[in-house]
């Protein structure tokens, strides 16, 4: 059984059709990035399935449950996890309290009142541990508006694996950096997403090839193909709609 | 009935058209700026004591054209040295700035005028009932008022369609970042929009002020009924606040024009209470006696339901 | 546990208070003070913790209020004996089942909505409490009196400095409350969900029962602040849950600082001294409160707690000492230009009085007073724009070298 | 305004010394001045009626007393305004500030939400401490409850309350028989409800064809037009409008029905003074009727006159408008000569059913049942014939058309007076 399966997804704003009949299954274990030119829906996508936007047609499904047309935090708590395009962090709190935030949920304290967070071990111990994982440890008590731009990189992607969700979406988590920020950033996604499921959406093509087990090509609103990275490099139709602009694909985005 | 309805109407659409002239300003400050102009009504005050001390030196018409010129020059400044100051700390301290401002200002207004009501009156020229019907006279000024509000709209609607700053406005409404791209100076093209917002909040104080009354509490009385509208109206919809005014002017005019009390509701249904009942004040309550607070149920009621608004798309 | 000295040090400081001042008058305005500080520390649970912007929260501390009120009234009757150490419970209650009622309705979104449907409902019940006597007891209210339930350990609270003593044990109570819920997982989700709904909801959490919970803590103390108020006034009138109350709570809280615990407490104690004693000097008391309250959204947007965490954090880096002087150059045109303005708005509110200062006798209708005022304005700030820029710049040096020592 | 002695170096000690603590502690010498709290509005919205009463108020203690020698044999009386704000929460506070102060009686009156604030709060602080007793002597807050079901030993009344005005305003209205059909309007909050209820009890009472035929309440400070109940009233077939509107509200009322061209009078409790004389102008002509104590068109007596002049001679943008302030003056002073003491107790003994010709000449009489005072009632209309006395430098003022003597306004009270133990 797929992990999460579209089926049929259709989305429009006013007259614009922004997604169209989409199909997609997610298999539980792999990696899947969906690559395509500017305005292909991709981020809609994202937004669909996390609950952000509902679908005006079409079924999307987590592990065999339905999900669309839950609220949002539903569908994190099934276990979806996602981290955004442009970051989107707690920016008053510091890098620390922001991590804990996010494993609030996770470790069963949701919106209690009867505990002080400062007397949790277990959950600061995991927090401090998520920080020494993301290498933001030094910057522990700094506020997350006040961080640099890899460094709020990081952090997204630190409140997205945070918990332990079953599938991590992840938007674009390198855009905008250096090739050896991006490279580190690309170890610690190894390295964390081992045991999970993860949905990638990427411009920068050489991340897309080395990590994806399977690819999905939007163009316009459809699904092209999905495909191992070595079929779609040699796909005739994605060559035609999509690599054109890409200049071979190999270039950063 | 009937004499009763039309007066109510008519008078509905006189206050309506007047909210709308206010709301405009506040739907235009706020389509730019994302802010809620909580002082608005306060320059509509101001446009009243202006034209009232104008008036008394050079007579009423030249204070109709300069008190909304001086409102309008007020609000830009305002904007200049103020508003832009506080943007930088976020929506909230805009919104708190722009209280406190109402608040000074009416403390102001106070400390030059004084806290009675001044004797600014309508102007000889068309100080006389244009018709009597049923026994009343409609003042020639309300139909002036009307008239004046109805070339406004116009001339606002003309001005935001035909004119290059009109499309430059509607743009930046729309897609600020892009005008600013364009090579526009956005700042500037805020500071005129605060200026012809405020400015239109003063003339609508000029021509209410003889007729509504001018004193210190004619702006907090008014305030929060405009941002009433123009949340009932869809944020940032010219037309839905419009549509809000009219509506809000006429059914409060209607209610009060109407006599059906609780009571009358309870006894359809069959309902009674005793006399010292705790709940008596409630079954007592008519619609003409909360007719004021209309607006505020709608507001609630519209945020409930439809929180866009009438034809807003905005969220927040 | 530095906070928990500071916490032993604000009881014994409460503990003192009405021995230093003692007077009928003094503990008055000490009674008045702790209540805005419960009041105002409630108020900051909702805008400074959950970022939600209300212009209602006088209903909860009025209702509170009046739930007080009336049970005072009716152990006065002999209906009920309540001991007057339990009438603030009571009120915290009726806040709490006031916020559930409204709170249910106006926190299904936060921002601008959030905050016009609180004016909305501000507006209507301040309105409903003249029309609906039964409950709100007309334009004379309801009273009570304090000194009829039972008495506790031979108090009955007749005295000042009892209902004082009384007061303080639940402001310190209810303030331990509110800081204890700023580090519950819920408090914290509230800041969470102030800065990032969005990414709050992603992470599993629904924004609009976050902030329905930061709702009901804020409306639960500003109900218990507003028992407090009926005991010490032994009245409640429907005043208390009007528009004048809710702006006041806010200028409190942005007087204070808003991102600071203490800053609304700053700020309750600031307003209410300021607001007690102003008036005996001028008449033009709201006006000077009003240029404040705008003067510190403009200027100081952190408040004056911001300031003061700010210079404390230049002081701790030995920084202090470089901004002395570029800080004595401005205060002297300051306080010039303070003194003017405040003496151009006096002439104004005085015709027909004369004004003595310094050996010069000031008069509305002498066109030569407000000339040499308004240039002695105008210099004054001349002066200030020649020294502010090296201010700002040694404040931007100092600072900049406080943030950089915080980070690695 | 440095309005009080030493108010810096008062509050300077508040504010940090802790050892001047003592200083707020009364302090009574033979030649002490009597200090008298007038606690109502010096600031915010309802502050022009509070200044001019202060002045007032001043000036008479002046002009009558101090100019001659003194109270009690030579002692001062000085009038302290301490500003309310017309909210409970500053009066309470502002009481505790005059007892703190050693002052023993307390002048108030904007506001019914006050008074009965100040009442109780006295009447508790008396007998909690009848070593520092206070009086009350309220000159304006005209609910009636005031001296009814709420009344308080401590509290005495020197204005009609709203119920004695409206019988004599019924009175007064039944007596012109082109009146049938009367309109009643009013702001919804107590004294608008109790003018409404007193209306439609007193009104059909008074004469068999009188009939009430409307009883509108609408939300005070809420209406920003009053053409709509303009309207109703003119559907209505009305031919008389009683209000108990103040204010803008009292403003746009009337400037609303003379707009639509109504020729109707309008019975009314606060339609003058402080610039809505001025403002109402021609359009209150013969219209506005107000029922009211003062009576000074034609100016009744040689002694009114010189006091009038010699007030707006010292105060040229001031008018004596509420002169049962000098009455509340004179009585008080009558009663501490008759006490021979100002100790509150005695004071207040010899106030209950004391009796004062006033500066018109009229006689008035505190009752000793419910301490309401009772005086001859006047309905005065607004013109600018025969003004002697005008009001806001307008030529425009109030002449009296009506005179219910004090027999007349006697009124029945369900007061159960708590009598302190002698």
């Amino acid at each position: 059984m797929s992990l999460l399966r579209l089926e049929q997804v259709s989305k429009q704003f006013g007259r614009t059709r922004v997604l169209h009949a989409v199909d997609l299954a997610i298999e539980p274990g792999e990696c899947h990035a969906i690559i395509g030119p500017n305005g292909a829906g991709k981020s809609t996508l994202f937004h669909l399935i996390s609950g952000l936007l509902r679908p005006d047609s079409g079924q999307i499904a987590f592990e065999g449950k339905p999900i669309h047309g839950l609220p949002s935090e539903q569908i994190a708590r099934r276990g979806i996890a996602r981290s955004f395009q442009i970051s989107q962090l707690f920016t008053r709190l510091s890098v620390f309290e922001n991590l804990r935030c996010a494993l609030l949920w996770p470790m069963g304290y949701g919106c209690s009142l009867r505990h002080l967070l400062g007397r949790e071990k277990a959950l600061n111990a995991r927090a401090d541990a998520l920080l020494d994982e993301l290498g933001l440890q030094a910057l522990r008590d700094v506020p997350a508006g006040e961080l640099a731009y890899a460094a709020q990189r990081a952090l997204e992607l630190g409140l997205a694996i945070a918990g332990d969700a079953r599938l991590i979406l992840l938007d674009e988590p390198v855009a905008g950096m250096s090739h050896s920020e991006a490279a580190q950033a690309l170890a610690l996604i190894r390295r964390v997403t081992a045991e999970r499921t993860l949905l990638l959406v990427e411009h920068d093509m050489s991340v897309v090839f080395e990590l994806a087990d399977r690819i999905t090509v939007l163009a316009r609103g459809e699904v092209i193909a999905t495909d191992t990275p070595a079929r779609i490099r040699t796909n005739a139709r994605v060559q035609e709609v999509y690599l054109g602009t890409g200049a071979g694909g190999q270039s950063d985005a | 009935m009937a004499d009763a309805l039309l007066f109510a109407t008519l008078n509905g659409l006189v206050t309506g058209l007047l909210l709308f002239m206010l709301a405009s300003g506040v739907t235009l400050i706020f389509s730019m700026m994302g802010v809620l102009n909580f002082a608005h009504a306060s320059f509509y005050m101001l446009g009243a004591y202006f034209a009232f001390s104008l008036s008394q030196h050079l007579g009423f018409w030249p204070a109709l054209l300069l008190a909304p010129l001086l409102t309008g020059v007020l609000g830009a400044l305002v904007e200049r040295y103020g508003l832009r100051q506080v943007h930088r700390h976020g929506a909230v301290a805009e919104l708190v700035f722009t209280f406190g401002l109402a608040f000074l200002i009416e403390e102001l207004v106070q400390l030059f005028w004084g806290r009675a009501t001044q004797d600014f009156r309508v102007p000889a020229l068309l100080d006389f009932p244009l018709f009597t019907l049923f026994g009343q006279d409609f003042p020639a000024w309300r139909a002036f008022m009307l008239l004046l509000s109805l070339g406004i709209f116009a001339g606002l609607y003309a001005g935001l369609t035909r004119t290059r700053y009109g499309l430059i406005l509607r743009a930046a409404i729309t897609h600020p970042q892009t005008v600013a791209n364009l090579g526009h100076n956005v700042p500037r093209i805020f500071m005129l929009a605060f200026g012809v917002g405020t400015a239109l909040a003063g003339l609508a104080g000029v021509i209410a002020g003889p007729v509504l009354g001018t004193w210190p509490g004619m702006a907090a009385s008014l305030g929060s009924l405009v941002f009433v509208i123009v949340v009932i109206g869809g944020l940032g919809s010219l037309t839905g606040a419009f549509v809000a005014a009219l509506l809000i002017g006429l059914l409060q005019s209607w209610a009060i024009a109407s006599s059906v009390g609780m009571a009358d509701v309870l006894a359809l249904l069959g309902v009674s209470f005793p006399p010292d009942h705790p709940l008596r004040d409630l079954w007592r309550l008519t619609l003409p006696q909360v007719a004021p607070l209309l607006p505020y149920v709608l507001l609630v009621l519209m945020l409930l339901l439809r929180p866009a608004g009438l034809a807003g798309n905005r969220e927040d | 546990m530095g906070s928990r000295k500071a916490w032993a040090a604000a009881a014994a400081l409460l503990g003192a208070l009405p021995l230093l001042f003692d007077s009928v008058l003094s503990v008055g305005i000490l009674n008045q003070m702790l209540i805005a500080v419960l009041f105002a520390l409630s108020y900051n649970t909702l805008l400074g913790q959950g970022g939600l912007l209300s212009f209602g929260h006088a209903v909860y501390f009025g209702l509170g209020g009046y739930v007080a009120a009336h049970a005072l009234r009716l152990t006065e009757l002999g209906s009920i004996g309540m001991p007057l150490v339990l009438l603030p419970l009571a009120g915290a209650a009726g806040g709490l089942l006031a916020a559930l009622l409204l709170g249910s309705v106006s926190t299904r979104r936060g921002g601008t909505a959030f905050t016009m449907i609180s004016l909305g409902l501000g507006e209507l019940l301040a309105a409903a409490a003249l029309i609906l006597v039964a409950f709100f007891g007309g334009e004379a209210g309801i009273s009570g009196d304090r000194t009829a339930g039972p008495a506790l350990l031979g108090v009955n609270f007749a005295r000042e400095t009892q209902v004082y003593y009384h007061a303080a044990v639940w402001v310190f109570l209810g303030a331990l409350c509110l800081a204890a819920f700023r580090q519950t997982p819920a408090g914290r989700l509230a800041m969470a969900v102030r800065d990032n709904p969005l990414r709050a909801q992603c992470l599993g959490y629904s924004a609009a029962r976050v902030r329905l919970l930061c709702f009901l803590v804020a409306g639960t103390f500003a109900g218990l602040a507003g028992a407090l108020f009926a005991i010490h006034n032994e009245i409640i009138t429907s005043q208390a849950l009007g528009t004048a109350n809710a702006g006041q709570v806010l200028l409190m809280c942005f007087l204070g600082g808003t991102g600071y615990f203490l800053g609304p407490v700053l700020g309750a104690v600031l307003l209410t001294l300021c607001s007690a004693l102003l008036s005996d000097y001028t008449t033009l008391s709201t006006l000077y409160l009003g240029l404040l309250f705008v003067g510190c959204v403009m200027f100081l947007p952190e408040g004056l707690g911001g300031l003061l965490v700010q210079l404390h954090a230049r002081w701790r880096h030995g920084r202090l000492g470089s901004l002395a002087r570029p800080l004595a150059r401005c205060a002297l045109p300051t306080a010039a230009l303070l003194l003017s303005g405040v003496l151009l708005l006096e002439l104004a509110a005085r015709e027909g009085e004369v004004l003595h200062v310094a050996g010069l006798a000031l008069q509305a209708a002498n066109v030569w007073s407000w000339l040499g005022l308004a240039g002695f304005g105008a210099v004054a700030s001349l002066l200030l724009r020649r020294e502010l820029p090296a201010l700002q710049a040694a404040w931007q040096q100092t600072g900049a070298a406080h943030i950089s020592q915080g980070r690695p | 305004m440095f309005r009080m002695p030493l108010p810096a170096l008062r509050h300077l000690a508040l504010a940090t010394s802790l050892a001047l603590g003592s200083l707020f502690s009364p302090l009574t010498l033979a030649q002490e001045p009597i200090r008298i709290a007038f606690i109502d509005p010096q600031s915010g919205s309802f502050a022009a009626t509070g200044n001019s009463a202060y002045q007032v108020l001043t000036f008479a203690a002046e002009h009558y007393y101090n100019s001659r020698g003194g109270v009690l044999g030579g002692r001062r009386l000085e009038v302290v305004a301490l500003d309310n704000k017309a909210a409970v929460a500053d009066s309470q506070l502002q009481l505790r500030r005059a007892i703190s102060e050693g002052m023993q009686f307390v002048i108030s009156g904007q506001s019914s939400a006050v008074a009965s604030a100040l009442s109780t709060g006295i009447e508790r602080h008396n007998e909690r401490n009848p070593e520092a007793r206070v009086l009350l002597l309220n000159y304006a807050a005209v609910d009636p409850v005031l001296t009814e079901d709420a009344c308080s030993f401590w509290h005495f009344r020197f204005d009609a309350h709203a119920d004695m005005k409206m019988a004599v305003m019924a009175d007064h209205i039944a007596a012109n028989p082109a009146i049938t059909r009367v309109y009643v309007i009013g702001q919804d909050y107590s004294f608008g409800q109790a003018v409404g209820a007193a209306a439609a009890r007193l009104l059909p009472a008074r004469r068999a064809d009188l009939q009430l035929v409307g009883n509108e309440l609408h939300p005070i400070g809420q209406v920003k037009d009053f053409t709509p109940y303009i309207s109703k009233i003119v559907a209505s077939g009305a031919n008389a409008v009683v209000t108990g509107n103040w204010g803008a509200d009292m403003v746009a009322l009337a400037h609303g029905i003379a707009d639509a061209g109504l020729d109707l009078p309008v019975y009314t409790f606060y339609a003058a003074y402080d610039g809505i004389t001025r403002t109402l102008g021609e359009a209150g002509r013969n219209r506005i009727h107000m029922v009211h104590n003062d009576h000074a068109n034609p100016f009744p007596s040689d002694e009114r006159r010189d006091f009038t002049r010699a007030f707006e001679a010292a105060h040229p943008e001031l008018n004596v408008t509420q002169p049962r302030l000098v009455n509340t003056l004179m009585m008080l002073v009558q009663a501490m000569e008759a006490a021979g003491s100002s100790d509150p107790l005695q004071v207040a003994l010899a106030l209950e059913d004391s009796r004062l010709t006033t500066m018109t000449g009229e006689q008035i009489w505190m009752r000793p049942q419910d301490h309401q005072l009772f005086a001859p009632l006047h309905v005065s209309v607004h013109t600018d014939e025969g003004i002697e006395f005008d009001l806001d430098r307008s030529g425009w003022g109030l002449r009296t058309v009506h005179t219910t003597p004090l027999e007349a306004t006697l009124t029945p009270s369900s007061c159960q007076m708590q009598r302190p133990a002698p």
